[in-house]
């Protein structure tokens, strides 16, 4: 078995496998605490939980005007590396046909030359990333191990996917694996540390648009 | 012409411009120091249509030949003398397509071993040839 | 069968001018990428040279290697180079049979001790002590180790010599291994495809004629003049792949219109062979240009990658149960967890046991 | 009751005298049993992207990186991670998570007391919607538990025990009401037996706001309300609930909510102080266990519907104002419109403060941060912010609607020798009242 053959099989198989399982190991760890149950009385006008709770997912995706000048670097380099992933997850062809042979889905894609060009801008967005965590004193206090780990496992199939691309460093099947390796690492932190936000993003969100909205308050 | 077809179109253009300039160079150099030079058409990443192209700008000079061994070769000059194509043809295929530069294609030219050997052949020949006459004269 | 006439010798025999030999040269030279020039050094190499003695051993094998190198219409350029070696034993291709065969071998093994090319096409079974292949009663572990002996180099033929093919495939029943496994050091070259591309073979053996050594070679062994590039690489179907034009299926628009057959299980881009370039049938075709996706038979293994028709970027090898599986124990371990903190910061355990430093 | 400091020079108050290990256990047990749920999601969600804090006035006004909001729940964090994350047997195993000594406790006491006013300003600005000053009372319920609660916030809570107040004893609540209606020439209502409006009250209004105590009456009076003050369960403030101390909390509300029902009370109204819209419009059902058959309003929300269903006119003022918005009434309580139409109803011509409405800056006090004398430095740094935005209005008056608000802006405007009055939306409302 070559190393391109042990990372589609066996390493993707595994890494899939402790991916569903951390997450759903955490989820549920999560959700199945007792529930927080507000009995007071709901503000007149409150939204039902449910629309409360979408309007706390959605309307936390625009920060808040005021919050821009001291944020402004972090939100605006944020958006750019997180619609940047997107693109490259979901807009690439071979990235596509990855994701149809797990759930069955397909949708058309973008040119690679546009890929390629968003991938390498979200390196560098996410090189930006770094550099800010390193040097902005407040980044620095409250920055954990997991930061960096996480950090690294987003940054290696980016930049890995882009040396396959362009066939740069080795051969492509060798760097096709190595990408498909660091997509594993990917897989298989995201349950254990902050990439699990992809996910819990929904819920956290939504909690607080519960809390708030029922208040009448503002999100 | 959709634009994906112009920038195709383009692409051609500028391959074939690179290669004339590469025989411009190599020409140069062989009007100025006699050495030859070859450059290998195989080699490089041509359409059919890159090659019709390159084909009618070099168009047919002078001299043509056909040599007829281990299967077929046409050489000829192009319009600018001392550059000359040379094909050898493979079951009717293209197998080597060259452009050489030179006063004449080294596959033209007879091989000194090949004129021993032809030197020896025709002095059998001719031997041959007076002993026959020598025999037809004395009957 | 020994060889000690020269090429050039052979060739003013034959009747045929030495415009042969540049005519040769110049094929060679093309083929396998060498610098302009280098043609007439060739040339001068086949001239000096002696007739090549080639043992040709064929194992495991379905003659599908040997087709490809000698189909030919007619005697022209790229079988002239049957001229230049002695082919002396080949047992599909060879007059004599049984012993007289046999006898031939040993012959030329004798004659040309230290110098003969040995040619395998097939793999070598080696399970229960080889016995799933022999001929004339010897195993082919056997008479591979023998003829290897006092060869110059052998030449693996073919993706079942050079990786152990389709014999070795999954669940490899007879133990097949590639020559690799067992050519013991001697200087190999290894020629894969399914079956290989003739140029390949006689653009090598010319090399290895003229120039008296191996020509550069990958890390499978596989010359790099015709083994250098993916197919995809040299794919005229790749423009369609970067503007994301795929063909999904068989006969759909995208397959009539030319398009990229990434999407239909192509192997072109992780398959290092020269088809792109130099096609098949005199330059007719390949097999991407008839419509169907790379196999990519020239890599080992090639059977034994999840399918012909599977994508290059989805997993391979069924994932469902192991997933389903996780999902359960997950599912379990995140009620434990939930259940455990419950219990947890109901009872005394924050306060007790080893949370004492 | 003890002030020490650190080994690392940080102050802290420690009450009691139990061992290290003892008062470390209590307040990691304490902080684990509160959580449910939400509290978890929001524990495991951070990104440490550091945008919480760009929206604290501590931070803001110090750049000290210490005071970013998160950075507050630490040790909190690492106890969640350990003892009830999902994966908290996994942490426990490696090790991953270390167990929080005591002398960590120690030092997060100021940040979690003095450098943080339950504001909830990071939580708007916290991408992923962690409602950080939630999580911060759940904090300072651990460091109650364990005897680590600044000594003023202490002293205030077993003041509340012993009087039902942190103000005064309850015997001397009916006379304070009395005293201050003759003071204010109002006639007032103190422990009748059966009214439909219960009126509640706050430390502030007690000591040295007493006329917001007739302000309230004169209103109702004039509205020909059945109402009464109560000396049973009359403190709305609930120092429980910023303290941390969940069992005074839920003492307190029971205590006022019991009352009120016993009186046949249909509503009853919140003085002008923002924790206690919070501890008893949204918290109070909780600790109730219940839903609570009565209607809780803010003082803000009562003049409000006031002036809209026209039960009280008012004379026009025809100035000009800017409005401080009470962190728990509007960020945190929803409450933004009422204080708007009831100044539009007094005439004043509204500027707003560049940052108001939900995402006003706090006035540095709440969370019991203005009694906490420890924290004065921290909090005068926070009242710049707001002395800069009020300034730039240009405006004749300065309104909120929350006593501790105005006790902090007045004491900051004092130390700046800021010649600004902080007015009570309340008293502009009574003082105005047509006739």
């Amino acid at each position: 078995m070559d190393l391109l053959a042990f990372a589609r099989g066996p390493a993707l198989t595994f890494a899939l496998a402790v991916f569903v399982l951390g997450s759903l190991w955490r989820l549920i760890g999560i959700l199945a605490l007792p529930p927080w149950r507000d009995l007071s009385p709901a503000r007149e006008g409150a939204p039902p939980d449910w629309l409360a709770a979408l309007q706390g997912i959605f309307g936390k995706m625009i920060p808040h005007k005021t919050f821009l000048k001291g944020g402004m670097f972090a939100i605006v380099n944020g958006y750019v590396f997180h619609i940047g992933l997107a693109i490259c997850v979901f807009a690439f062809a071979p990235h596509i046909l990855f994701l149809k042979s797990l759930f069955g889905l397909s949708w058309p894609g973008l040119p690679n030359g546009l890929v390629f060009a968003v991938g390498a801008l979200t390196a560098g967005s996410l090189l930006a990333a770094l550099a800010y965590r390193l040097t902005s004193p407040v980044l620095k206090l409250i920055s954990r191990g997991d930061d960096y780990v996480s950090w690294l496992l987003t940054f290696l199939p980016v930049i890995t996917g882009l040396a396959a691309a362009s066939h740069i460093g080795a051969r492509y099947e060798t760097l096709l694996a190595l990408h498909v390796l660091s997509i594993c690492a990917f897989l298989i932190w995201f349950p254990f540390g902050k990439l699990m936000h992809a996910v819990l993003f929904v819920f956290s969100r939504g909690a607080t648009g519960i809390r708030f909205r029922h208040r009448g308050a503002q999100l | 012409m959709t634009s994906a077809c112009l920038a195709q179109q383009a692409q051609n253009d500028a391959m074939v411009d690179a290669l004339l300039r590469e025989i411009l160079v190599g020409l140069k150099h062989f009007a100025a120091t006699g050495d030859s030079v070859s450059i290998d058409l195989g080699g490089l990443p041509m359409s059919g249509r890159d090659r019709a192209a390159l084909d009618v700008f070099l168009d047919a000079g002078e001299v043509r030949a056909t040599i007829e061994t281990v299967g077929r070769s046409e050489v000829w000059e192009t319009r600018f003398s001392g550059v000359w194509r040379v094909r050898h043809f493979a079951d009717d295929q293209i197998a080597v397509d060259l452009i050489e530069i030179a006063a004449c294609p080294k596959i033209l030219s007879a091989d000194q071993r090949d004129a021993q050997g032809s030197a020896r052949r025709l002095e059998e020949a001719l031997d041959e040839k007076i002993a026959k006459t020598e025999i037809s004269h004395e009957t | 069968m020994k060889h000690d006439e020269t090429l050039d010798a052979l060739i003013e025999r034959r009747g045929v001018s030495r415009r042969a030999f540049l005519k040769y040269a110049s094929y060679v030279a093309t083929l396998m990428a060498l610098p302009p020039g280098s043609a007439a050094a060739l040339a001068e190499g086949l001239a000096k040279a002696k007739r090549q003695s080639v043992i040709w051993l064929s194992f495991q094998e379905c003659t599908g290697c040997t087709e490809s190198i000698t189909r030919s219409s007619s005697p022209t350029l790229e079988n002239l180079i049957f001229n230049f070696i002695s082919l002396d034993y080949h047992h599909t291709l060879m007059a004599v049979s049984g012993e007289a065969a046999e006898r031939a071998r040993v012959e030329a093994m004798q004659a040309n001790k230290g110098k003969y090319i040995v040619v395998v096409d097939g793999a070598v079974p080696t399970k229960d002590g080889g016995v799933y292949s022999t001929i004339a009663g010897v195993s082919n572990l056997q008479m591979l180790e023998e003829t290897l002996r006092d060869a110059y180099a052998v030449v693996a033929v073919g993706t079942c010599a050079a990786f152990g093919g389709i014999p070795k495939a999954d669940p490899n029943p007879t133990g097949a291994v590639a020559i690799s496994e067992l050519s013991g050091g001697k200087p190999l070259i290894n020629i894969p495809g399914c079956p290989p591309i003739p140029e390949a073979m006689t653009g090598v053996l010319s090399y290895v004629l003229s120039f008296g050594k191996l020509p550069e070679l990958d890390h499978f062994g596989r010359p790099k003049a015709f083994y250098g590039e993916t197919i995809h690489d040299r794919c005229y179907r790749r423009p369609f792949y970067e503007r994301g034009l795929f063909a999904d299926g068989f006969d759909d628009e995208g397959a009539r219109q030319g398009y990229c057959l990434y999407k239909l299980g192509c192997k072109g881009p992780t398959t290092y062979n020269a088809c792109a370039t130099l096609k098949w049938n005199g330059g007719v075709s390949f097999p991407i240009q008839s419509g169907h996706g790379c196999l990519g038979c020239s890599e080992p293994d090639f059977w034994d990658r999840g399918g012909f028709y599977r994508p290059l970027p989805t997993p391979l090898g069924a994932m469902g149960p192991a997933l389903a599986g996780a999902a359960i124990a997950g599912a379990a371990l995140g009620i434990g967890a939930a259940v455990a903190a419950r219990s947890h910061r109901n009872g005394a355990s924050a306060t007790t046991g080893k949370d004492k430093e | 009751m003890t002030a020490k400091t650190t080994a690392s020079g940080i102050a802290y108050d420690v009450q009691g005298d139990r061992p290290d290990v003892e008062r470390r256990d209590a307040a990691l047990q304490a902080f684990v049993r509160d959580f449910a749920a939400t509290a978890a999601i929001h524990m495991e969600s951070c990104l440490r992207c550091g945008m919480c804090a760009t929206a604290c006035q501590y931070y803001v006004t110090t750049a000290d990186p210490k005071y970013t909001p998160i950075n507050k729940l630490k040790p909190f964090e690492q106890a969640y991670h350990r003892h009830v994350g999902p994966f908290a047997p996994v942490y426990r195993f490696l090790g991953l998570s270390a167990n929080v000594g005591i002398d960590m406790l120690q030092e997060w006491e100021a940040l979690l007391f003095d450098a943080c006013s339950l504001c909830g300003r990071c939580t708007l600005a916290c991408p992923m919607g962690i409602d950080i000053a939630e999580l911060i009372k759940e904090a300072r319920h651990g460091m109650y538990m364990a005897g680590l609660v600044p000594d003023r916030l202490e002293l205030m809570d077993r003041t509340a025990k012993a009087w039902g107040s942190p103000a005064t004893p309850a015997d001397d609540f009916a006379d304070i009401i009395r005293e201050a209606g003759e003071a204010n020439h109002v006639p007032v209502n103190v422990d009748l037996p059966k009214a439909d409006y219960v009126i509640t009250t706050a430390p502030a209004e007690l000591t040295e706001h007493t006329k917001a105590l007739t302000d309230i009456a004169k209103i109702l009076n004039k509205m020909g309300l059945n109402w009464t003050y109560s000396s049973e369960g009359f403190e709305a403030s609930n120092i429980g609930y910023i303290n941390g101390d969940l069992e005074l909390q839920e003492k307190m509300t029971r205590k006022m909510i019991d009352n009120a029902l016993a009186i046949g009370a249909h509503t009853l109204i919140l003085p002008e102080c923002g924790h206690a819209y919070g501890a008893a419009r949204w918290e109070a059902a909780r600790w109730y266990g219940k839903e609570i058959p009565l209607r809780i309003i803010h003082m803000t929300e009562f003049l409000g519907e006031s002036v809209a269903s026209g039960k009280i006119k008012l004379k026009p003022i025809g100035e000009t104002a800017t409005f401080h918005d009470p962190c728990q009434l509007a960020r945190r309580g929803g409450v933004t419109e009422a204080p708007r139409a009831v100044l539009k109803a007094l005439g004043l011509e509204l500027t707003e403060l560049q940052d108001h409405g939900a995402l006003g800056w706090c006035c540095g006090g709440g969370g019991g941060v203005v009694s906490n004398v420890r924290a004065d430095p921290l909090r005068f740094k926070a009242f710049e912010l707001k002395k800069q935005q009020v300034e730039a209005t240009n405006t004749q008056h300065f309104v909120t609607a929350c006593g501790q608000c105005r006790i902090t802006l007045t004491l900051g405007a004092k130390k700046f020798k800021w010649d600004r009055k902080v007015e009570s939306l309340l008293e502009l409302v009574a003082d105005n009242l047509e006739d």
